[in-house]
């Protein structure tokens, strides 16, 4: 035991345990807040965390720290309450729930600020392996449903192949990633291209003008038994996973899309290609509005805030020729702009 | 600012050891005989007395003055100063007292050690405390749930499909929360796991011990060990792009209808993960049986393999049971590589060709979606995570248990 | 090559190969009849050596006590003949050991099977942990020396027995080895040894951890067992040594300082470092 | 050399059955040898596939390439009123210099489209660059500077040799203009590509190539330091109480039970307990290294207290009889000798445990530290992120060059993982050959 001397190791080793307590003192240092907080939905936060960096760099303010919480828990976050421990923003890949807003009121947040940002372009796309193979939403209905009509009554999905769901397309066994049921992405690809193509089947739009709610169960449910995976989050590996399984589509976001065109190949569906400019101008059936949401009570309170607005809602960012239009955000209409612009900046409170 | 209180309270801790040992010596006149204690445990006592109290206080005005600080600000006031000043007072003040009781005939190796005693005590609850505020933290969500979906339905439900809807204007699709898909998904993305590293760690464990020279030991030891410190995130990644498809290749090849998600996948790099647990535990576990059954054996004639198996190996079985399970119910707490790789598909099945879930899996992208927050969606959450618990906690208790049992029949 | 005996010498693969004194190996004619020869053997852990040019003779169906103060290479040699140095890695022999003739160090030797002809007993009782029928048993099922269940059951029987143990385990044989007395437990590795029919039982000190009682019984088995087995015997107890050995060798510092009939050793030595000794004037 | 025949043992009585079964033994011992043996290649070798995999994806974060270009100064641009106050210099048009520059270089461009297609070659950063450079010294405006600037992060990958030109046009990201661009500034030798500090040195950016782990990794050591200052000392005292001061009782046996479990809970567990109890409950900071530090404290402790209670027991009971002996009282025999003692295996564990707790990702999820944090942290209340969260995020980013970033940091981690793991083997070889 020559190379330890215990009396001095015991003194270092008392030492050391006085250290623990002095981070009871951590918390004295939490000072006011002087940096925006923004927290919610991953499919924003490209485009929020592009805006808060170059917010951050030509002005005066700190950068605002921006968290992927999922639109949910963001939500959650927002509503807890008006105090500086809370998020002034919250992004979501949706808009808020009524039953959201009341609970933020019971929670003491009353003026939310709703600023929409713009689209985002939902894809079908498959590994650039193969042929482009243009979808309809009814085709897509009929492969990812969980009971289709036959013949007059609703049967739990045969369909094991396209080729089933509609002889002109290739016989090749039917295989869709896709985001699971508590994403936001899954819930606007349900009602806008299952929902749609539910629409076209006589029998099921009949069903719509009877009964709303028995129509959109039926089109809602989306099938369990292997033919649709549910995959991540991760919208990248989604990608990378097409890559792999040349046969699977995938389902995901236009800015994935955008930067991996020499890999996969998005189908047009019902017979429009999802490129920006076709989003852009609503012709793509399957796209959705961006926003975010904002404590009035915190304007004022924390530094940049109506500033970091000015610069969202500004032409160069959300603008056609704008920077998160590089980032794959699609632009609203110039009209539809001009009216968030103001309202924005007016700090117009949300009526749902 | 923290620095400074940090480091103030340090600086004073030394001082008033010094005072503690400087005050002891000098009420004994230089004569260390007429002391109870030696002067540095005066030192001790005085330090303890401290830092101690002043750290009490430093905690609540951190928990409690802060929530003054808002107020504090709106008023132009800096609300950090009296948080420092009750910090310095109280350490002041404990200081004072300390260094007031110290007299030759005051017992301060007693009084200190009673104090330490305390301390360590303390520390040793802090497991029990983490283990409450886990349940707390997790029960009344887990209520809220079960109050919205019943709990037989939970625990014995066979479908498993968290599709309810976003908003109010739809209509949710099934939205069961039958339990079952869930844990028998994780079951069977754990038994892949452990059979991957169960021969492969334990194999690689008695080679270590028995065959390798000393040389190789101590290169391929460490190298074995950062197989379980690399991120998950990484064995995410490696299980998705790189393993996935490969088995899909080779199902392909004989005619074997693999999905692009399957548990083997993620079961398999699992069990890569998995692999230094098991080898290193079981390697201390056969190591630790005595040098004296391992020349008996070998004495007798038997080679090193039947000696392996028939000695060592027996001897060493609760170590390994232990290993084992350890190691079972890390697998079962993994959650990046079965997100990224074995898909969120709950189905009761036990093909490990087919994608499957994992209770750890749900939790994250039920806690991190886009849903509501106050749907019975988002609480399952806290529903898996308790019933989660519970199981790790009938595991151990299980290992424990067996572990004791070996150890009574050999010792 | 004649440097091998050397400490420096390099390990070789083939100790044998090199040995300075292979032509004594002929000259066994003419000497008593030995079970197990040791002729110039040289043990090196590591750079250090522990056994300087050992020559000893040691004859069948006697006990052989090697006495010496400790670190003296006693119980080095005893692991030669059975070869359990080759556990240690940086254990290195030259020169020559023989059993019945066969030279230990030949790389045609098989171990297993050398073990299997030469038995040991350690210092403290090493039961298996495993039944006491499951350790007697232990060697001849590795070894394959029963066919079937009942003749299995005749060896374990037979040398439980023979180790004087029968009775008293007779209706326990289930039960776990560890769960005997300390005595019983070094007669049960003494049973589990004679098991497998050794031609040489080595035993290191097999009573340094028994009280009186226990060893009293040891050394009556071994006693007993000299009938059939050549046995050798490290000791730190004169008077053990000199109750029951016939011949005795007194190891000092890696070399055997004298050797001869156990009577002869303790009444009328002829080195006066061996008289120190076992009168205790050192060690 | 002694004759063949007494190299035999029993050359009589071994029986050809004997001789038979003696050959099977010897295969099985050598089959099971090659086992263990197999077993060990097939680890190492998925080893060595993950690294090589994650080295040469991730080699090329480590360099980025810059474009010389000749910078006009233009006070027009910077500077209209020519007051040179700071806050109006950050404003400058400094975007609008390089778009000069380049247009000066490619004056046959032309058209609003060609324009932003050529302004795209650089990089955003190269902005920032040019704002810092004048706020520094504004003595530059008016002036022209040769100055490298980065270039963006899809000119980056066409130079480094990721992006292949032989691909059809609608199959990249780059068009045959820029290509063409691009060739051109690198026959005039303006286009060097080398050491990348900024990696290193820079927070998060939502430009790959002006992205760094810099933040991260001040994040992870702020969130190590607190996890190590709080469970080292409790773990030690937990497991000094445990192995040598307390009775065996209930109490013992529940912490022990808890210790156990605790070390199996899933640690995304441990961040839900972090969200309810220090964010809750103490109303402590998002995002900040002290809770992320608890909450990893919590969660390495179990580990610390597992292997130091290990450590502990592994201690001769000759030594504490010794100093027992000598009448020390029971604090000072284990605070005097046996806790020195059985410091390398404490330490061995820790850095272990301190290994783990570098790699994890789900329980910060909970905690708000998977944030976009630009900002270098600077103390532990600060907000920040980690490593692995880093990862995360830049695994989930669609730009393409984020994936060598991604493996970049990966490489960082792995490195910081294999020399900590280091450390502990070099404490565990001293320590064995000491005793």
């Amino acid at each position: 035991m020559t190379s330890i001397r215990p009396i001095r190791t015991f003194r270092a080793i008392a030492l050391a345990s006085v250290l623990p307590l002095t981070l009871l003192l951590a918390p004295i240092d939490a000072a006011a807040r002087d940096q925006i907080r923004i927290v919610g939905s991953s499919t924003v936060f490209p485009f929020s965390t592009t805006v808060a960096e170059r917010f951050g760099r030509t002005t005066a303010f700190k950068t605002p720290i921006v968290e992927s919480t999922g639109s949910g828990g963001g939500l959650k976050l927002f509503c807890a309450g008006p105090g500086d421990d809370t998020p002034d923003i919250a992004n979501a890949s949706r808009r808020i729930k009524r039953s959201e807003v009341e609970l933020c009121a019971r929670n003491g947040v009353r003026d939310i600020v709703e600023v929409r940002i713009g689209f985002d372009g939902i894809v079908v796309a498959r590994s650039k392996v193969n042929p482009v193979l243009p979808l309809t939403r009814k085709q897509l209905f009929l492969a990812l449903a969980r009971r289709v009509p036959v013949a007059g009554g609703m049967v739990e999905n045969p369909n094991r192949t396209w080729k089933e769901v509609d002889p002109g397309l290739p016989d090749r066994e039917i295989e869709v990633l896709g985001p699971p049921p508590t994403s936001g992405t899954r819930d606007a690809f349900v009602e806008l291209a299952m929902e749609g193509g539910a629409k076209q089947i006589p029998m099921l739009a009949t069903l719509a003008k009877q009964d709303k709610k028995a129509f959109k169960t039926a089109a809602h449910a989306i099938r369990e038994d292997g033919a649709y995976i549910e995959a991540g989050e991760n919208d990248n590996l989604i990608v990378q996973k097409l890559e792999a399984n040349p046969n699977a589509f995938g389902i995901f976001g236009f800015s994935f899309l955008n930067q991996n065109v020499d890999r996969i190949e998005a189908s047009p569906i019902d017979g429009v290609e999802p490129t920006f400019e076709n989003i852009a101008a609503g012709r793509y059936p399957i796209s959705r509005s961006l926003y975010f949401y904002l404590k009035k009570s915190h304007v004022g309170r924390v530094p940049g805030l109506r500033e970091y607005i000015a610069e969202f809602t500004s032409e160069r960012a959300v603008g056609p020729d704008g920077y998160l239009a590089d980032k794959g955000l699609i632009p609203l209409p110039e009209a539809d702009r001009r009216t968030v612009r103001k309202a924005a900046s007016a700090l117009e409170p949300l009526h749902l | 600012m923290f620095l400074l209180a940090a480091l103030s309270l340090a600086g004073m801790t030394v001082l008033a050891f010094h005072v503690g040992r400087r005050r002891a010596l000098s009420k004994a006149g230089g004569r260390w005989g007429s002391l109870r204690s030696l002067p540095t445990q005066y030192g001790y006592f005085v330090a303890l007395w401290t830092a101690l109290p002043a750290s009490i206080a430093a905690l609540a005005w951190g928990t409690l003055g802060q929530r003054a600080l808002p107020w504090a600000a709106e008023n132009g006031l800096d609300a950090r100063i009296p948080g420092l000043v009750l910090l310095l007072s109280t350490a002041c003040a404990g200081l004072a007292w300390a260094a007031a009781k110290v007299e030759p005939s005051f017992p301060a190796r007693e009084s200190t050690e009673r104090i330490i005693r305390i301390l360590l005590f303390l520390s040793s609850g802090v497991a029990i405390l983490t283990t409450i505020g886990i349940v707390l933290s997790l029960l009344f969500e887990a209520l809220r749930f079960f109050a919205l979906v019943s709990p037989v339905e939970f625990f014995t439900g066979l479908s498993w499909s968290p599709q309810t809807s976003l908003r109010s204007d739809q209509v949710g699709s099934s939205g069961a929360f039958g339990a079952v898909p869930v844990f028998t998904g994780t079951l069977l993305i754990t038994l892949v796991a452990m059979s991957v590293s169960i021969p492969i760690g334990l194999l690689a464990a008695i080679y270590l011990g028995e065959y390798a020279s000393p040389r190789v030991r101590s290169v391929v030891k460490p190298l074995l060990e950062i197989l379980a410190g690399v991120p998950t995130v990484v064995y995410g990644f490696f299980a998705a792009l790189s393993v996935a498809p490969m088995i899909r290749r080779f199902g392909e090849s004989v005619g074997l209808d693999v999905s692009s998600e399957s548990a083997l996948a993620a079961g398999l790099v699992m069990g890569v993960m998995i692999i230094p647990f098991i080898s290193s535990l079981s390697d201390d576990a056969i190591a630790a049986v005595p040098r004296a059954m391992r020349d008996g054996s070998l004495a007798l004639g038997a080679t090193r393999s039947e000696t392996v198996k028939k000695v060592l190996l027996p001897a060493a079985l609760p170590g390994i049971v232990g290993a084992i399970l350890m190691a079972v119910s890390r697998a079962i707490g993994e959650t990046m590589i079965v997100v990224m790789a074995a898909g969120l598909a709950a189905r009761l099945t036990a093909n490990p060709l087919s994608a499957v879930t994992t209770v750890t899996a749900q939790i994250v992208t039920l806690l991190i979606g886009d849903q509501e927050f106050d749907s019975a969606k988002t609480l399952a959450a806290f529903a898996l995570g308790l019933t989660l618990l519970v199981l790790t906690l009938g595991i151990n208790l299980i290992a424990l248990e067996t572990v004791r049992r070996f150890r009574e029949q050999y010792e | 090559m004649t440097r091998s005996v050397e400490p420096s010498a390099p390990p070789t693969a083939d100790p044998h190969e090199e040995e300075p004194n292979g032509a004594r190996a002929t000259t066994t004619v003419g000497e008593p009849r030995a079970r197990v020869r040791a002729i110039g053997l040289n043990v090196f852990y590591g750079e250090k050596q522990a056994l300087f040019g050992i020559d000893l003779a040691i004859p069948p169906n006697q006990v052989t006590a090697l006495i010496g103060p400790s670190g003296c290479g006693k119980s080095t040699f005893l692991r030669c003949v059975n070869r359990m140095n080759d556990v240690i890695p940086t254990c290195r022999t030259t020169g020559r050991i023989e059993l019945d003739g066969a030279d230990l160090n030949s790389p045609s030797i098989d171990v297993v099977q050398l073990r299997a002809e030469v038995g040991m007993v350690f210092q403290r009782p090493n039961p298996f942990p495993k039944s006491i029928y499951d350790n007697v048993a232990y060697g001849p099922r590795i070894h394959g020396l029963a066919e079937t269940r009942a003749e299995l059951d005749d060896i374990v029987m037979g040398s439980l027995e023979r180790a004087g143990l029968l009775k008293e385990v007779e209706d326990r044989l289930t039960e776990p080895g560890t769960s005997l007395s300390g005595g019983q437990q070094q007669r049960l590795c003494i049973a589990r040894a004679i098991a497998v029919k050794p031609r040489v039982i080595l035993m290191d000190e097999p009573c340094s951890a028994l009280d009186p009682i226990a060893t009293a019984r040891i050394e009556e088995l071994i006693d007993e067992l000299r009938e059939s087995y050549t046995i050798i015997m490290v000791t730190h107890s004169m008077q053990q040594a000199a109750r029951i050995s016939q011949r005795t060798a007194f190891f000092h510092l890696g070399r055997i300082i004298e050797e001869g009939e156990t009577e002869q050793i303790f009444t009328d030595p002829h080195e006066e470092r061996t008289q120190d000794y076992i009168t205790g004037r050192f060690g | 050399m002694s004759s063949a025949g007494a190299s035999d043992l029993r050359a009589t009585a071994l029986t050809g059955r004997a001789r038979r079964r003696l050959a099977r033994r010897h295969r099985a011992e050598k089959r099971f040898r090659a086992y263990g043996f197999g077993a060990i290649a097939i680890a190492l070798g998925i080893l060595m596939l993950l690294f090589a995999s994650i080295v040469i994806g991730g080699w090329g974060a480590f360099f980025r390439s810059e474009a010389t270009l000749e910078i006009r100064f233009d006070a027009e641009r910077i500077d209209p009123d020519g007051l040179r106050k700071p806050d109006v210099l950050a404003t400058g048009d400094y975007g609008g210099l390089v778009r000069d520059a380049l247009e000066r270089l490619f004056p046959d461009v032309a058209g609003r489209r060609a324009k932003r297609a050529l302004r795209r070659l650089m990089s955003r950063g190269a902005a920032y660059d040019l704002q810092k450079r004048v706020l520094d010294n504004p003595a530059l405006i008016g002036q022209s500077a040769s100055i490298p600037l980065p270039l963006s992060d899809e000119a980056d990958l066409y130079v480094k040799g990721r992006i292949s030109p032989d691909l059809p046009e609608t199959e990249r990201t780059l068009s045959d203009r820029q290509i063409a661009w691009l060739d051109a500034l690198r026959e005039r030798g303006r286009i060097h590509t080398g050491f990348n500090p900024g990696f290193f040195s820079s927070g998060d950016s939502r430009e790959p190539e002006l992205a760094g782990i810099g933040g991260a990794l001040v994040g992870s050591l702020m969130t190590l330091f607190v996890a190590l200052i709080l469970c080292f000392p409790l773990g030690v005292a937990a497991a000094v109480y445990l192995e040598e001061l307390a009775p065996e009782t209930r109490w013992t046996r529940l912490v022990e039970v808890n210790i156990n479990n605790l070390a199996a809970v899933p640690s995304v567990i441990f961040g839900v307990l972090g969200l309810a109890i220090f964010l809750g409950t103490f109303g402590l900071p998002r995002s900040a290294p002290l809770v992320g530090g608890l909450v990893l404290s919590l969660r390495t402790l179990p580990i610390i207290i597992i292997a130091s209670r290990a450590s502990l027991a592994a201690v001769p009971p000759s030594i504490r009889s010794a100093a027992m002996a000598i009448g020390a009282s029971p604090i000072q025999v284990v605070a005097h000798h046996v806790v020195p003692n059985a410091l390398p295996g404490i330490l061995t564990g820790t850095i272990i445990g301190m290994a783990q707790a570098l790699g994890e990702t789900a329980p910060l999820l909970m905690i708000g530290m998977v944030a976009f944090v630009v900002d270098i942290p600077t103390g532990i209340t600060d907000p920040a992120t980690v490593l692995p969260v880093q990862i995360y995020l830049w695994a989930d980013s669609p730009e393409r060059a984020f994936v060598e970033k991604t493996a970049g940091a990966i490489i960082v981690l792995l490195a910081f993982l294999v020399s900590m793991n280091g450390t502990a083997v070099w404490l565990r070889q001293r320590f064995e050959k000491r005793t």
